[in-house]
C-alpha cells in the first residue's frame, strides 16, 4: 500500500527534478496537476462541472492546472497519460476509465508523481477521493422503497423493474449493488431486470418489454441515472402511469421529472464538493504537504469520502443555489407551476 | 469540300509517363461515314474518348461545326450532338436493357417517367438491329450475351437524333445478320445527315461502309484516304507501319 | 423483306423477321403472373423474400417462447420500437445505392435533436419552425459529407467517421451543463405515444389503397397510349388485394383496446402513417425519377453513368443530403421515443441501420436495393429486441443472442440467394 | 519472318517483328529509377504518398503548437501509442483488400485479452501457453467469421457486427459486470513499456537492413538466371541507403536519454521491432506467396480468379483467421499499455482501424492496399491523438478538432489521387 | 474416327424461367479445330462455361477421354487440361498484364514467386501474339487497350500445357496482324496435338482455320459439319436457321 509518508516524499522528488531541468518548458513540472476526465458522454459533469471546479481551485492556488478528457476509449486514455507525463506533472489526478488507470498509476508513481483516484477507485493509488458510489444506490434504492411506501404499496408484493447501467462499467455495478442492498433488505425482489445500457432509447424499449411482459403493471422502477430513467418515464406516460422512478445526477431533464412527480428524486452528487477536496489534496501535495485522511479503503487507501445527497422536489433549490442547475432552464411550460409549488427561486 | 463538323487539330494525350496521342488530327463530314483504323493500342479509343469528353485531351484544339469547343465532361458532348458507343460498352450491369438505353435521356411524363413510351422505342430500335434471342426488355444486362450487350450499347446511340455517331468496334461480337444490320444503320446514319466515325479491325467491313478511312499509327496519323481511291492492301500497310504518306487532302 | 418507317430520328430500316420485344415475356393473367414469379423465384430473383422469411421464422420462435409476444400491445410496441431504425434504414438505402456509408446518420440526428430539443424549450421558438432548423442540420450535414466525398473524391467510410467524431463534440457544446433536455412540443411526442382513432386507421388504409390504385391505373393509361401492352388487370387487382387483406388485418389488430382496465389505448400508432408516407414517397423517388435512376445508375457503374451524361457528383451530393434529412426524420422518432435527449444521442445506431438495410437484401456495393428492404431489414432487428427483452436474459446473454441471431437471419438470405445459384455473369 | 523455339509447351511461333517485352521500360539507373518515380507519382501512382505528406504536415504544425512534440520522449510515445492501431490496421488489410470488413476485430482481441488476463492471474496458466489461448481464440472467431462469409456468403458487415454484439456478451461472461484484471505476465507488459539497450537498437537496424539486402540480392540472382533483366544495383543500394539513414536517425534518437534526472529512460520501444516484423513477415506473404497474390486477384475480380482456379472460399476464410490472429497481437500491445482488461476492451477501436487504413490509401473496395499504407494511416491518426493530447483541448473542442482532422488528412490523399487524373480503363 | 477427347451429351442449363441450351451434344477431338458457331445469345458462351465448370450444367453429360466426369469447379477442368479465354476476358483490372497471366499457376521457387521466369514466359508468349504496343510486362491491365487485354487473355492459356484449348471469341478485338497470329496460333496448337474449340462470328476465320464446325441455334445443336465439306452459305443458313439438317457424323 501507499502511505501518505511515500506521498510526501514522491511530492519532493518531483520538485527537486523540476528543479534540476534546464528546459524552460520542464520548469512547469513541479507546479503541474495533470488530471484525466474519463468520458463527456455518460455524465454532463465532467466537462462541465468538475472542469471547470478543478481548474480555478488550482490554478487560483498559483499552480497549472492540465485537465483532459479520454472521452471513453482507454487507449486515449494512455495516450493522455502519456503526453502529460511528457510535460511533467507535480500531481495526477485520475478519473478511472474501465481499469485504464492502474498502468499510468504505476508509471506515474515509478516518475515519484502521487496520484489521487477521483471518484473511481484505483487499486494502488496514493488518494481516494469520492462518492460513494454504494451509497448512491443505496440513495436510488431508497427513493424506490419510499416511494412505494408513500403510495401504500408493500414492498415484498410490489412490482420493481430494474433498468441498470452499462454492465461493463464497474461504477454500474456499485450502483446497482447498492441499491439491491437497500431494496432487497426492504423485501423488494425484481420483477424484471433487462439488460442495461447507459442510453435512454434502449432503456425504453427494455422497459417497454419488461412491461408488455408484466401485463402493464408496475409499481416501481429503479433506474439507475436520469437518461435510463427519462426512456423510462416516457414509456410509462404512454401507458399512462405514474410510479416511483429513481435516478442520478440530478440533470435538467432529471430535476424537472422530479418536480412533476414523474420520477420519485434523484440522487445530487454536488461535485463541487469532491472538486474541492481533490484540489485541496492536489495544492498540498504540490506544496510537498502530504494531508491525512478521514478515513481509509479496505486495501489502506487513505479515502476523503463525500456524501451524496437525495433530491426530491423540496431539495431542488439547493441543487440551483449551489449553481448545478439553473432555474431558467427548470422551471418553464409545464414544470413552472410545480416550481412554484415548492416555492423554488432562481439562484441568489 | 463542305466544312467538317468534327475537326481535331494536333491533340495529345499522355497517360503519366506514356504519351498515347501525338498531335492527331481527324475530321469528319455530315453525311459521311470516316472509318478509324489501326493497330491494337494504336490509341483509337483513346483519340474518341477525347472527343466524347470522357478522357479530356491533354493538348490540342477541337472544331464543332468550324467553332472551337471545350470537351472537359461526357454532357457537353452529348449537348453538342455527339452519341459514342463505347469499346467497352459502358452498360450498368444492375439496369435493365430499357433502362439502359434511355440512361440520362429518360422520358418524362408528368414530371415521371413514361415507361410505355421508352419500351416501344427500345423495342422498335433492337427490332431494327435484328435482336432474335432476348427474352425480355426488361431483362438485366448483366444477364445477356456478348452479342446481346453490344446491341444493347448500339441502340442507345440511335434512340436519340445525334448530329455525329462514333462507334468503337462495333460490330466485334456480333453475330452475321445484326452485322450486315449494323452496317446497314451506319451506312442510313449517314445519308441522312449524320457523321459517323466507325472504328473497326474488320478492314471487310471498313470497306463495306466507309467512305473515307483514317489510319492511326502509335499515336499518329500516318494516312487518311478515300475508301474508293485505296485497297485492302494498302490500308494493311499504313496499319502495321510498312507503309508511310504524306498526307493526302480529305 | 424489310419495311421503312418514316419518323423524326434517323431513319431506322425494322428487320421485319426479327420478333418484337414489345411486351414479350409480360403476357398472362394472374395463375401466369404467379407461376413467373415462383420460377423467377427459384431463379434467384428473391427481393426481399428471405428476409421476411427469416422475420416469419423469428416471429414463430419468439411467440412459442412468450405468449405475450402476438399481443395486440406488443405488436403495437413493435411498430414504435421499429420505427426510428426503420427510418434510419430506409435513409442510409440512399447512400448505400451509391456504394456509399454514412456513418454519421446517427449523431447527425444527435445533433439536431440536441438543437431541436434546446430551442424548443418553453418560451423559445414554435415547434414548427424548430422542425425546420433541424432539417435544416440534416442538409448542412449531408451537404458536408456530400461535398467531400462527391466532389473532393474523399471515401465516404472516412468523411463519415470523421463527422462521427467532430458532430459529437459539437453535441457537447450544443448540450453542455444540464446533461439531458426534456423533449416539450407535445405534437413531436404524439408521434410516438399517441394512436390515431379507429376511424383514421381505416381512413389511412384507404387512402394508401387508393393512391396504389390511382398510380396502377395511371401507368395503364400512359402505357396503352404509346402502345406498350399492359399486364392484365387481374394482377393489379390482385396485388392490392392482398395489400387490402394485410392492411386491414393490421388495422383491425391495432384498433382493439390493448390498454388496461381502467385506461383505453386503441388505434394505430401516429408513427406508422408518417413512416408509410416516406416509404411512399421513397420508392417514388427512387423508381421514378431521373434522381433515384441515376442512383441506381451510378451504384451499378458510375462510369457508364457518368459517360451517359449523368452528373454523378450532383446526385451523390443530393443522396448524401436525403440521407441526413431522413436521417433527422428517424432522430424524431427517436427523440419522440425517449422524451429527453443528451449528448450521447444517436451515437449507437448506426451500425444497427445498416445492417437492417443489409440483412434486407440491400447490396453495400451498390447498385441493389429498395426501401422496402430496409423497412423489413429494421424489422428483423427490432422483433430480436423487442423479444429478447421479453425473454429478459441478463445483459451478457441478450447481446450474445442478439449477434448470433442477427447472424442467423442474415444466413438465410445468403443461403436462399446461393441455393437458387444466382450467378451474374 | 518468324523464329521457331523448340520446347515442352506446345510450339509457339514468335513474331520476330514484334519487340520482346522482357524488361521494357524498367531500364536505367538511380537517375532514370528517380524520373520514372516522379512520372508514375504525376500520373497518379501515388502509392502512400499523400498520407506520408499528410504525416509531414500534421507533425509540423504539432511541433509549432507545442515545442514537446518533437521531444525524443513524445516520440516514443508516439510509437507504443500507434502500435495497438497499427497493428490492428495490418489485420484489417487482409479483410479490407478482399473488399471485405471485420467490425469485430476489436472485441475479438477483447476476448482474447479477457481470457488471457484472467487465465495468467497469479497461479494461472503461464504466459506463453496462455499466449497460444489468446491466439486460438483468434483463430476461432476469424474461422466463424471466415465461414460465415466464404462458405455461405453472409456479407462480412452483417456477420462481424453479429459478432461484434455477441462477444461482447461473451466478454461480459468470462469477465463478469464491471470487472477489471489487471495484467500480470511481465514480459507482456515489457512489449510496451520497456525499452531495448541502445546496442540491440542497432542490432535490430542492422538486421533488417541484412534482410532487405538478402532478399534483393537471391531476387537479382533468381530473375538473372530466367534471363529476366534486373534493375541497375544503384537503385537498389540507394533504396537500402534511404531505410538505413532514416532507421539510423530514428534509433539514434530513440537511444537519447529521454527520462528524467533521476532515472534513464533510453532505448528503442520493444513493440517496435515486433511490429516491423509483422510488417515485414506481413508484406512478404501479400507480395510474394499465392496466398497474398490470391488475394488481391479476389479483391480485384473474384469471378476472373475463380475461374483462374483460385479457391475463393479457402483464401477468404484464411485471410478471416489471419485478420483476427493479428488483431489478437494488437490486442497484446493494447493491454500491455493498458495494464488491464476489463468487459470493454477493444469495444471502441474497430472503425479507428478502418480508417487507418483508407487514410493510408487501402480500397474499401478491395483489391488496393498495403500493409504499409495501414501503418502510415494509423500513425496519422495516432498523431492526431497524440498532438492534440499535448494541446488539452476541452473534450468537445477534441472531438471537432479529430473529426475535422482526420477529413483533412483524407482530402489530402483524394486531392492528390484527382489532380493526378487516374481514371481506371 | 478416333475417341474423341472431350464428348458433351445432351446437356442443359436454364437461368430460372429461361432454358439456354436444350440438350446440346458436341465433340472435340485432339489435333483438330472444332468451330462452333452461331448467332447471338444462341448459347455459345454458355455451352463452353459449362465445360469450363464455370456455371455447372443442369444436365447431361460430359465424358473426357470416354470417362464420365463431373465438371462443378473450374479447377476440376483446369485439373482435366481444359484452358478456356472467355469472351468477357475475366482479368483482374488491378493486377499486371504477368501477375494476370499466370494466375492460379504462379512458378515458384524456394516457396515464394519466380518472377523472373514468369516475366520471361510472359514476354515470350505476347511476342508469339504480334504485341507491339504495351508499354511494360508490369502495365495493370486496367490500363490495357480492348485488343491488349484479349491478347493477354488468350497469352495466359497458351503458358500452360492443355489438353483442350477453348477460345471464346478470341480475336473479336484484335487488329489484323494479331488476328493473324491467332489463328496460327490455333493451327499450330492443333497440330501439336491439343484439341481447340473456337468460337467466332467470323466466317473467315472460321474457315481459315477449323477442321469441324458445329452450329448451334437458339439452344440446340443444329449441325456438325466438316469444314472441307461446306461452305459459308451454307453455315450462314444453319446459324439463321433458314437451314436445318438431320446430323451428320463428325
Ligand atoms: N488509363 C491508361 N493508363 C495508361 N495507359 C493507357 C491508359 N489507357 C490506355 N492506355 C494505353 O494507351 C494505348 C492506346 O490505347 P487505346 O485504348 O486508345 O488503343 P486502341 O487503339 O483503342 O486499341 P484497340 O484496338 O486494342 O482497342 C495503349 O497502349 C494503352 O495501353
Ligand atoms: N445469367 C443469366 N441469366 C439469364 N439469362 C442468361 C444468363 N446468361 C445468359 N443468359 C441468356 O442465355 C442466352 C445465351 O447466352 P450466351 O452468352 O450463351 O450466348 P452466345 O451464344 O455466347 O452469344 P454471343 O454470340 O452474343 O456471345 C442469351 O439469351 C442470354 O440472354
Ligand atoms: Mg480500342
Ligand atoms: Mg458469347
Amino acid at each position: 500500500g501507499c502511505s501518505s509518508d511515500s506521498g510526501s516524499d514522491d511530492g519532493s522528488s518531483g520538485g527537486s527534478s523540476a528543479g534540476s531541468s534546464d528546459d524552460g518548458a520542464m520548469m512547469a513540472e513541479g507546479g503541474r496537476a495533470c488530471i484525466i476526465l474519463p468520458d463527456a458522454a455518460s455524465s454532463p459533469r465532467w466537462e462541465n462541472g468538475d472542469r471547470p471546479a478543478l481548474d480555478e481551485a488550482i490554478t487560483a492556488a498559483g499552480f497549472e492546472a492540465d485537465i483532459q478528457n479520454a472521452q471513453g476509449d482507454t487507449a486515449k486514455y494512455s495516450t493522455i497519460a502519456d503526453q502529460m507525463l511528457t510535460q511533467g506533472c507535480g500531481v495526477m489526478i485520475l478519473v478511472d476509465y474501465n481499469g485504464a488507470a492502474v498502468t499510468i498509476t504505476e508509471n506515474a508513481q515509478a516518475q515519484g508523481i502521487p496520484v489521487i483516484a477521483y471518484d473511481r477507485p484505483i487499486a494502488g493509488a496514493d488518494y481516494y477521493v469520492s462518492f460513494d458510489n454504494f451509497q448512491v444506490g443505496e440513495l436510488e434504492g431508497q427513493s424506490v422503497v419510499d416511494g412505494l411506501e408513500a403510495n401504500g404499496v408493500d414492498p415484498a408484493e410490489a412490482v420493481v423493474v430494474y433498468i441498470g447501467g452499462d454492465p461493463a462499467d464497474g461504477n454500474a455495478a456499485m450502483f446497482h449493488d447498492g441499491a439491491v442492498s437497500v431494496m432487497e433488505a426492504a423485501g423488494i425482489e425484481p420483477a424484471a431486470e433487462p439488460a442495461g445500457k447507459w442510453d435512454g432509447e434502449y432503456s425504453a424499449t427494455q422497459f417497454e418489454q419488461a412491461l408488455t411482459d408484466l401485463g402493464g403493471k408496475v409499481d416501481a422502477v429503479w433506474a439507475a441515472n436520469d437518461t435510463n430513467a427519462a426512456g423510462v418515464i416516457t414509456v410509462l406516460d404512454k401507458n399512462g402511469l405514474t410510479v416511483p422512478v429513481s435516478g442520478q445526477d440530478a440533470s435538467v431533464a432529471g430535476l424537472q421529472n422530479v418536480l412533476l412527480g414523474k420520477q420519485a428524486a434523484t440522487v445530487y452528487k454536488p461535485y463541487q464538493l469532491e472538486a474541492a477536496t481533490a484540489a485541496e489534496l492536489a495544492v498540498a501535495l504540490l506544496g510537498g504537504e502530504a494531508p491525512e485522511a478521514p478515513t481509509s479503503l479496505d486495501d489502506g487507501t487513505p479515502f476523503f469520502a463525500e456524501t451524496p445527497i437525495l433530491v426530491g422536489p423540496e431539495d431542488v433549490q439547493q441543487v440551483i443555489d449551489d449553481g448545478n442547475a439553473s432555474y431558467d432552464e427548470i422551471c418553464t411550460g409545464d414544470v413552472l407551476a410545480a416550481c412554484d409549488e415548492v416555492g423554488l427561486q432562481p439562484a441568489s | 469540300m463542305t466544312q467538317p463538323i468534327v475537326e481535331l487539330q494536333g491533340v495529345t494525350k499522355s497517360f503519366g509517363p506514356v504519351e498515347v496521342l501525338k498531335g492527331v488530327d481527324l475530321v469528319a463530314h455530315a453525311g459521311r461515314v470516316t472509318a478509324l483504323v489501326g493497330d491494337n493500342g494504336a490509341g483509337k479509343s483513346t483519340l474518341i474518348k477525347g472527343l466524347a469528353g470522357v478522357q479530356p485531351y491533354d493538348g490540342g484544339t477541337v472544331l464543332f461545326e468550324g467553332e472551337p469547343v471545350s470537351l472537359h465532361h461526357p454532357r457537353e458532348a452529348s449537348r453538342l450532338g455527339i452519341e459514342v458507343v463505347y469499346q467497352d460498352l459502358a452498360l450498368c450491369d444492375n439496369l435493365d436493357i430499357v433502362q439502359n438505353m434511355f440512361l440520362g435521356r429518360e422520358e418524362l411524363a408528368l414530371g415521371t417517367f413514361d415507361e410505355g413510351q421508352m419500351e416501344a422505342e427500345a423495342a422498335r430500335a433492337l427490332q431494327t438491329l435484328s435482336v432474335r434471342t432476348v427474352k425480355s426488355l426488361r431483362q438485366k444486362v448483366a444477364s445477356l450475351s456478348g452479342g446481346q450487350r453490344q446491341t444493347v450499347a448500339i441502340a442507345r446511340s440511335v434512340v436519340k437524333k445525334a448530329k455525329v455517331v462514333i462507334l468503337d468496334e462495333p460490330t466485334a461480337a456480333l453475330g452475321v445478320a445484326q452485322t450486315a444490320q449494323v452496317l446497314e444503320l451506319v451506312r442510313r446514319l449517314a445519308d441522312s445527315g449524320v457523321a459517323v466515325i466507325i472504328i473497326s479491325h474488320n478492314l471487310q467491313d471498313v470497306f463495306a461502309v466507309a467512305d473515307d478511312i483514317s489510319v492511326l499509327y502509335l499515336g499518329t496519323m500516318t494516312a487518311r484516304l478515300e475508301a474508293k481511291d485505296t485497297s485492302r492492301d494498302d490500308v494493311v500497310g499504313y496499319i502495321t507501319g510498312t507503309k508511310t504518306m504524306t498526307e493526302v487532302e480529305a | 423483306m424489310s419495311t421503312e418507317i418514316e419518323q423524326d430520328e434517323p431513319a431506322l430500316e425494322v428487320d421485319a423477321d426479327a420478333p418484337s420485344l414489345l411486351g414479350k415475356g409480360e403476357h398472362g393473367g394472374v395463375r401466369e403472373a404467379v407461376s413467373a414469379y415462383l420460377r423467377r423465384v427459384r431463379g434467384g430473383d428473391m427481393g426481399p423474400l428471405p428476409a421476411v422469411a427469416g422475420l416469419v421464422v423469428l416471429v414463430a420462435i419468439f411467440a412459442a417462447a412468450n405468449p405475450l409476444f402476438l399481443t395486440e400491445r406488443n405488436i403495437a410496441n413493435l411498430f414504435t420500437q421499429a420505427a426510428p431504425l426503420v427510418t434510419l434504414g430506409m435513409a442510409l438505402v440512399f447512400v448505400l445505392l451509391l456504394g456509399e456509408i454514412d456513418l454519421s446518420a446517427g449523431v447527425t440526428f444527435g445533433v439536431a435533436m440536441g438543437v431541436f430539443v434546446k430551442i424548443t424549450q418553453p418560451g423559445g421558438m414554435p415547434w414548427p419552425l424548430a422542425v425546420l432548423v433541424a432539417l435544416g442540420i440534416g442538409v448542412a450535414v449531408g451537404g458536408t459529407i456530400g461535398f467531400f466525398v462527391a466532389k473532393i473524391g474523399v471515401p465516404s467510410f472516412v468523411v463519415s467517421l470523421g463527422l462521427f467524431l467532430g458532430l459529437q463534440g459539437v453535441m457537447l457544446v450544443i448540450i453542455g451543463a444540464g446533461g439531458t433536455y426534456r423533449l416539450i412540443p407535445e405534437p413531436i411526442k404524439a408521434v410516438q405515444n399517441r394512436n390515431l382513432p379507429p376511424w383514421a386507421g381505416w381512413t389511412m388504409l384507404a387512402v394508401v389503397l387508393g393512391i396504389l390504385l390511382a398510380v396502377a391505373l395511371t401507368d395503364r393509361l400512359r402505357r396503352a397510349s404509346s402502345g406498350a401492352p399492359n399486364a392484365p388487370l387481374s394482377i393489379v387487382l390482385a396485388k392490392l388485394g392482398v395489400v387490402a387483406v394485410l392492411g386491414a388485418a393490421l388495422v383491425f389488430y391495432l384498433n382493439q383496446n390493448r390498454g388496461t382496465a381502467v385506461r383505453t389505448l386503441e388505434g394505430v400508432p401516429i408513427v406508422v402513417p408518417v413512416v408509410l408516407a416516406i416509404l411512399m414517397v421513397g420508392t417514388f423517388v427512387l423508381d421514378r425519377t431521373r434522381f433515384g435512376r441515376y442512383i441506381y445508375a451510378i451504384g451499378g457503374n458510375a462510369e457508364a453513368a457518368r459517360r451517359a451524361g449523368v452528373n454523378v457528383p450532383l446526385v451523390k451530393w443530393s443522396a448524401f443530403v436525403v440521407c441526413s434529412m431522413l436521417a433527422v426524420v428517424a432522430g424524431f422518432f427517436f427523440v419522440s421515443r425517449v422524451g429527453s435527449a443528451d449528448a450521447s444521442t444517436g451515437r449507437e445506431i448506426v451500425l444497427s441501420g445498416v445492417a437492417a438495410a443489409v440483412v434486407g437484401g440491400v447490396s453495400l456495393f451498390g447498385g441493389r436495393g429498395r426501401l422496402v428492404h430496409a423497412m423489413i431489414g429494421a424489422t428483423v432487428i427490432a422483433v430480436i429486441t423487442n423479444g429478447l427483452g421479453l425473454l429478459g436474459f441478463s445483459a451478457g446473454a441478450n447481446l450474445a443472442v442478439s449477434g448470433g441471431v442477427l447472424v442467423l437471419a442474415a444466413t438465410v438470405d445468403a443461403l436462399a440467394r446461393k441455393r437458387s445459384g444466382a450467378i451474374g455473369v
